[in-house]
């Protein structure tokens, strides 16, 4: 499929016509055009999927244009078509087009209307870059180029006070994360003289620097990259904060696309990793830490796109959890996956803010399923594929990382496996609490805000009908990547694994599919005790919130310590503004003042003062008589001609 | 150098000096001017010894006739002896170490002049008698003006005019043109 | 070298400095140019001396145009001082101190 | 059209574009100052001219690897100095870039500069003049001349048309500078005695890059040298008169300074410092790479503390012109670092310029720069929002946009030079994208609430025509660099091989008469007789 940049030059497209003629034109056609070309994208993208499909295989890339030449330096706009690239077009233009439509609706009667289309085709285009790049200074192209999206559109609403800064904040973040991408992308070219994944691959695997530890740096500072882009510990601080943005935006960049971007660059870069256990053991550390520590804040946030942000970060940690332990195609696929439900979440959320005219506290709600009954279903859907209720898309695909975190290289970390494992099983626990919890605050338990004022009611229809989509996706996606277990039970095979595993390093470390007795029972084992998790939380939600409400304040005055330190987020934000934010702020101010201006500048002054001073001293002997000018002028001469006599006799 | 040459400019000499000294001692400037008259007649008697009659004569005409009495006029027209304010301002030690200078500019001349050899009693060989002839023939200087130094000839011809249109600009009475400046 | 020219320029060197002490020590401008005029006098005679003693009429040709421009010196500078005359009604050089620092 | 481009092919195109603009100056000098509207146009139509005609340079030759144009003709041949000039790959754009904003800053100023227009526009001609002059210049002497005539028109330009304290800003500006010519010149005055102890003493640069010095004279001229380009740069601790400079300028004045001036420094870096003295730029790389890297982190933090809005993008040019100089040192492996420096240096150009620009349309209708004055300004100017917030993402070094490719070329070369102040610099990146976007937020975002901003004007047509083609080159410098990198490429390549080769004792110094011609000859021996020799 030669023509996959059409997936990416349709978006640019309709940034340039909403761009420069958007405010000219009616509210309908701009975001019609948005969404069509977005809608060419999923075309142009499905159409190379099942090229790509026919071809069994046909991985290849496709070079347009020079971009840096500089020999030994090549990049060009090069774009590589293979599984993961695909899968990666299809479910980000997919979910995309969905939250465009979406869009239309929530958006109707903001006054940036066509600049919100306008950034977020931007979005769409760089996100598409981002994955469909064959090098990595492409990627880095999109990889910015959806950091920028991001800031724009968390400080769409530029008049309020909070977006903005929110908005930078989350650009620095991503930025601290790309200068370690750039410091690995370095790294990369002058061991490996390319960029191209291509190359890449074959001279890393020629190459067999396994263990190395030029290597390990790589993948380490590349993570660093993905650690600021898909959020995870420690720089995971700016994603509750873009939540300032509208819904749609983070639905679609701060839950289903954006912030999959690491997890997309590891697997992308899988080969890299699979030849470092140091590094993979980072990435799966960090990513299971995240995991839980993002669920633990989720637990009591009371804002209702907050608890989803945490969730966000939560689920990404579960993707590297994946990643980490080498099982890159469940990363993706649960990166897949998560794309619908959580996409769902936000923007069935977003419709509660919608009706509930911009309230986001879940302490003044309630009662809603009664007013907003589609609004209720998807986001009941949503909540329990997440929370992993089986036959759900998302018991299937964190299943399958719960398994491979458990089966994972026991030869090689010792009961790092089932650390991780463990982690991960408290994580799946604490998901299905919030989101039930979530449930209950929103829509079950009695309204706590009042009904005659603020006319709940449910969202139209063009924002209803990308929901359905979405919650059936969110209900079958599951189904094309079932586990071994499952897979053998209804004879569906896994569809996802061989297409994906093609592009990334499978099989050196990733824990296959069961296939002997005892992989079988480990899989019953974990699959089994994960239901049951997940039912545990969603009943402790059900008694804590339904059977005995009120209980929940008890037990916040019980246990008033842990409570306030997960209400105030472990105090991250107020750590990490002490420490680095205030002393920085001043610290420039000393160096511009002192240092600058009092040293550097002081010292250029007081050599200038000094020639000056110099020159009043001497001022006195420019009399202003001429006479003694004739005196200077004389005595000058004959001094002159006595030097020039002693230098003469000195010959 | 004969006897007579040499009493001629002995005397000459003397009157210079004499002269010299009355100009910068006088207090009347009128007194000052006459003196240098005198140190300039001196001197074309000593232009006559050194053979050049041609500039002896301009030195008369010139120096003595022109330039002295133009200074004349000036001090006649606009300085009226007595006037106390021509000598209100001093400046503090200036006669002092114009002495000191003066001496040291003396000492020097005369040391440069001894050391160059000047007083060696070297007696120089008139080449020919022609050459006398050609040194102090009007003639011969005429030619040198309106060949050799033709250009410097013309350009001292071109100051002069400048000079002229300047005094004269300088000189003209206020308030007719904008050359001169109030405060 | 010929006494005359030995003399001469001994008186010349006397000359010139008569004009210096002149210039530096008074405070009559008119005295002051008069002095120049010395100095420049002095001048011409060294000039003479030379070209008696090379034998050459270059010095005398110096000389000449020296004359003619001391004449339009001279000229100049009594135009300027009786401007400043007119100007200051006061023709001390060092009440003239326009160019202190 | 063909036989145009043959015709401006063949005449002295560097003259006629040097001299074009002196020559609208002392046109200028004749009209009446009161007809200030025919003054102005005539201005712009003879830079517009200047610039058209500096683009047939790109239709000549084939290839700037060498110098083409070339123009020698005999000045002084007393001591030595010719008429000598010619443009390769490492000037090229750089006079395109000042041809090309010349016109701009003309046009920028229509509305800005109300008093003694015609000095104005005489100065801003005089200042095209000296300005592309100093980037063709091959002879010392000539090179001497050219660079000290920019300071006069800026001087004046600070001077009489600046704001505030303008005129501390201008003495400061001038005497700054002259320190370092002054050593400049006499480092110009040692190679000319140098040249002189074994052969005819010339100024000229293509001869005298054929006759290194010794490595010991070598040292104390390139620390000549080296201060007069630093300071110009300007790097860290000479860094102080730009921001005064830069602030109290007139629109026109700083965008030159930003987008030319500065660029006179490293230009000088690369053509004469590193050509002309191998041995001591070796030997000097590392430490003024971690001046550079200092300039870069302390110009940031620096940036971050102003409150005054065209401050603090002056001062920012202290960081990313570090970038500069780090790539320009970042030469020993590879040649990557320095083509970034080259395509830097242009883009900075480009995207500092646009930034003095918009400062000056918001300053022509506030008659502030102080950050605190503004606030909410995207809902009353959006078109300005719109341009402002692509030169400040290109200024960041957004990918796609001009500020990355020679950034990312310099990091890229840097960090092969020397890891550690590779990755220092590389977190300048994050450090610009704090005080940028801060900056941003504070004069645009928020509600506006001062009564005087909200009915503030949006861009015209007059300055939507200067901005314009600022952000269309800054996408295409971003999105396809290949037809400047083409070209920058091989002269760099070549400057950096030559430097390396005689570093490396590859080629005998030319002490001697005799060494002196195998060292021509061993140079030369790469380019085609008649090349540039």
């Amino acid at each position: 499929m030669d023509y996959i940049y059409l997936a990416i030059a349709l978006p640019l497209l309709g940034v340039l016509v909403n761009g420069f003629f958007g405010r000219r034109m009616p509210r309908k056609a701009v975001g019609t055009i948005a969404s069509l070309v977005i809608l060419g994208s999923f075309v142009v993208s499905l159409v190379a999927f099942l090229g790509y499909l026919a071809a069994e295989g046909g991985t290849h890339t496709v070079t347009l244009l020079p971009w840096l030449s500089l020999p030994p330096l090549e990049i060009s706009y090069g774009f590589l078509v293979d599984g993961l690239s695909l899968v990666m077009a299809l479910t980000v233009s997919f979910v995309s087009f969905l939250i465009h439509v979406y869009s239309m609706g929530y958006m109707a009667d903001d006054d940036g209307y066509p600049r919100y289309f306008t950034y977020l085709n931007l979005f769409v285009a760089m996100m598409l870059t981002l994955v469909l790049a064959d090098n990595l200074v492409l990627m880095f192209v999109g990889w910015e180029g959806v950091g920028l999206c991001s800031y724009l559109l968390i400080g769409f609403w530029y008049k309020k006070a909070a977006p903005p800064v929110a908005g930078i904040k989350a650009f620095i973040v991503n930025r601290i994360g790309d200068f370690a991408f750039l410091i690995g992308m370095f790294l990369i070219f002058w061991l490996y003289g390319t960029f191209s994944f291509t190359e890449l691959r074959q001279s890393v695997e020629t190459v067999a620097l396994a263990g190395h530890f030029p290597l390990t740096l790589i993948a380490l500072f590349l993570f660093g990259g993905a650690i600021g882009k898909s959020a995870q510990f420690p720089l995971y601080v700016w994603l509750p904060d873009a939540m300032e943005g509208p819904t749609p935006v983070s639905a679609l960049i701060h839950a289903a696309t954006m912030v999959t971007a690491g997890v997309y660059m590891v697997s992308r870069m899988s080969f890299l990793y699979s030849m470092t256990e140091v590094a993979m053991l980072v990435v799966a550390c960090v990513g299971a830490f995240t995991a839980i520590f993002a669920a633990s804040i989720a637990l009591v946030q009371n804002d209702i796109k907050r608890v989803l942000a945490y969730s966000t970060i939560s689920q990404l940690g579960y993707m590297f959890l994946a990643a980490g332990v080498g099982a890159y195609w469940i990363a993706i696929f649960h990166l897949f996956t998560h794309a619908f439900f959580k996409a769902l979440l936000f923007l069935a959320s977003g419709s509660v803010i919608h009706g509930m005219r911009g309230e986001m506290d879940m302490r003044k709600m309630g009662g809603l399923a009664k007013y907003m009954p589609h609004t209720y279903w998807h986001f009941l859907i949503g909540a329990m594929s997440i929370s992993g209720i089986p036959l759900l898309a998302g018991f299937f695909s964190k299943d399958q990382i719960l398994f491979a975190a458990f089966t994972a290289r026991p030869d090689i970390w010792p009961n790092a496996g089932m650390v991780l494992w463990i982690v991960g099983v408290v994580t799946a626990l604490f998901t299905a609490f919030y989101m039930f919890r979530q449930i209950y605050l929103v829509f079950l338990t009695k309204p706590r805000f009042d009904v005659a004022e603020i006319h709940p009611h449910e969202a139209p229809a063009s924002m209803i009908a990308p929901n359905w989509v979405l919650a059936i996706g969110s209900v079958v996606a599951g189904f094309i990547g079932l586990p071994a277990l499952f897979a053998g039970i209804i004879h569906i095979p896994n569809m996802f694994q061989p297409f994906v595993a093609s592009a990334v390093a499978g099989g050196v470390h990733v824990a296959e599919a069961a296939h002997g007795a005892q992989e079988l029972f480990k899989e019953v084992l974990t699959t089994s005790i994960s239901v049951v998790v997940a039912l545990l939380g969603l009943g402790l939600a059900f008694y804590l919130y339904q059977v005995r409400y009120g209980t929940t304040e008890k037990l916040k005055k019980a246990f008033a310590a842990p409570y306030r330190v997960l209400l105030n987020k472990y105090y991250v934000d107020e750590f990490y503004d002490n420490t680095f934010v205030q002393p920085g702020r001043v610290l420039c101010e000393q160096l511009s003042r002192v240092v600058d201006l009092g040293v550097i500048d002081g010292v250029v002054n007081s050599i200038a003062f000094v020639i000056g001073a110099v020159g009043q001293v001497l001022r006195p002997i420019q009399t202003g008589f001429i006479r003694n000018y004739a005196w200077y002028i004389s005595a000058g001469a004959i001094l002159l001609v006595i030097l020039l006599w002693l230098g003469l006799a000195a010959k | 150098m004969n006897v007579i040459e040499l009493i001629v400019f002995i005397a000459a000499a003397a009157l210079a000096l004499v002269g010299a000294a009355g100009m910068v001692m006088s207090r009347n400037p009128v007194h000052s001017a006459l003196f240098l008259i005198a140190n300039f007649f001196a001197l074309a008697v000593i232009f006559l010894l050194l053979s050049a009659p041609v500039l002896a004569a301009l030195q008369v005409l010139v120096y003595a006739g022109a330039i002295m009495v133009l200074f004349l006029f000036i001090i006649f027209f606009f300085v009226q002896p007595g006037q106390k304010h021509l000598y209100v301002y001093s400046l503090p030690w200036q006669t002092f170490f114009s002495g000191i200078l003066v001496i040291v500019l003396i000492c020097i001349l005369v040391l440069g002049l001894y050391m160059g050899g000047v007083f060696t009693a070297e007696e120089h060989v008139q080449s020919a008698a022609m050459k006398v002839e050609e040194l102090t023939s009007p003639q011969a200087l005429g030619s040198a003006l309106f060949s050799r130094y033709l250009l410097p000839f013309e350009l001292t011809s071109l100051l002069l005019l400048a000079a002229m249109l300047g005094a004269v600009v300088l000189a003209r009475k206020e308030g007719r043109g904008d050359m001169e400046e109030k405060d | 070298m010929e006494p005359i020219v030995a003399y001469s320029l001994v008186l010349s060197a006397v000359l010139f400095t008569m004009g210096v002490l002149a210039v530096l020590a008074r405070r009559n401008p008119i005295i002051m140019f008069m002095g120049i005029e010395l100095m420049l006098n002095a001048a011409n005679l060294a000039f003479i001396a030379f070209s008696r003693h090379l034998d050459k009429l270059d010095g005398q040709v110096i000389a000449l145009i020296f004359m003619a421009v001391a004449a339009a010196e001279v000229a100049i500078g009594l135009a300027i001082i009786v401007s400043i005359y007119r100007y200051r009604r006061d023709v001390d050089v060092d009440a003239v101190n326009v160019l202190r620092g | 059209m063909d036989a145009i481009i043959q015709m401006m092919a063949n005449a002295p195109l560097l003259s006629i574009i040097i001299f074009l603009p002196l020559v609208g100056a002392i046109l200028i000098t004749l009209m009446n100052p009161a007809k200030s509207h025919r003054i102005k146009w005539f201005a712009f139509w003879v830079s517009i001219a200047t610039f058209l005609i500096s683009l047939f340079l790109l239709a000549g030759s084939g290839g700037f690897e060498k110098f083409s144009h070339i123009e020698q003709y005999t000045w002084l041949p007393q001591i030595g100095v010719s008429y000598h000039i010619g443009v390769d790959g490492i000037s090229l754009w750089l006079v395109l870039l000042s041809t090309f904003l010349l016109p701009i800053s003309i046009l920028s100023s229509f509305s800005a500069i109300r008093k003694r227009e015609k000095e104005y526009y005489i100065l801003l001609l005089l200042m095209g003049f000296a300005l592309t002059g100093t980037f063709v210049a091959l002879d010392l002497v000539l090179f001497f001349l050219f660079w000290e005539s920019v300071l006069i028109p800026m001087y004046l330009l600070i001077g009489i048309w600046g704001s505030g304290r303008r005129i501390y800003a201008a003495t400061k500006f001038v005497l700054y500078t002259v320190v370092g010519s002054f050593f400049m010149l006499l480092a110009i005055i040692g190679l000319y005695v140098y040249s002189g102890s074994f052969g005819p003493g010339t100024f000229d640069f293509i001869y005298l890059r054929s006759h290194i010095a010794p490595p010991e004279l070598q040292t104390w001229l390139f620390l000549a040298f080296f201060l007069a380009f630093a300071i110009k740069v300007p790097l860290f601790p000479f860094h102080t008169w730009l921001a005064d400079a830069h602030t109290e300028a007139p629109t026109a004045g700083s965008v030159l300074l930003a987008a030319v001036l500065l660029k006179m420094g490293g230009y000088g870096f690369i053509r004469f410092c590193l050509t002309l003295f191998p041995d001591a730029s070796v030997w000097a790389a590392p430490w003024i790479m971690g001046l550079a890297v200092i300039s870069i982190i302390y110009g940031a933090l620096v940036c971050a503390a102003q409150t005054d809005l065209k401050r603090l993008i002056a001062l920012s040019s202290v960081a990313h012109m570090g970038f500069v100089m780090l790539g320009i040192f970042s030469f020993a492996n590879t040649s990557i670092g320095q083509v970034g420096a080259t395509i830097q240096m242009v883009s900075h150009g480009i995207t500092t310029g646009a930034l003095f620009l918009l400062v000056g349309v918001i300053y022509e209708r506030r008659h502030t720069r102080e950050i605190a004055q503004f606030g909410g300004l995207a809902s009353v100017m959006p078109q300005y929002y719109n341009v402002f917030l692509i030169t400040m993402l290109a200024s960041v070094g957004l990918p796609a946009l001009n500020g990355f490719v020679g950034e990312f070329l310099i990091l890229l070369g840097a960090f092969r030079a020397d890891w550690a102040l590779g990755g220092l610099a590389t977190f300048g990146v994050v450090l610009a994208a704090v005080y940028l976007l801060t900056m941003f937020r504070r004069v645009f975002h928020g509600e506006c609430t001062k009564p005087e901003n909200q009915k503030l004007l949006d861009l015209n047509v007059r300055e939507l025509v200067y901005l314009v083609p600022l952000v269309l080159l800054m996408l295409w410098i971003g999105l396809y660099p290949k037809p400047y990198l083409s070209v920058i490429k091989p002269a760099v390549d070549r400057s950096v091989r030559a430097v390396m080769r005689i570093a490396s004792g590859s080629v005998e110094y030319a002490r001697s008469g005799e060494k002196a011609a195998t060292a021509l000859a061993q140079v030369l021996s790469e380019d085609t007789p008649g090349g540039d020799g």
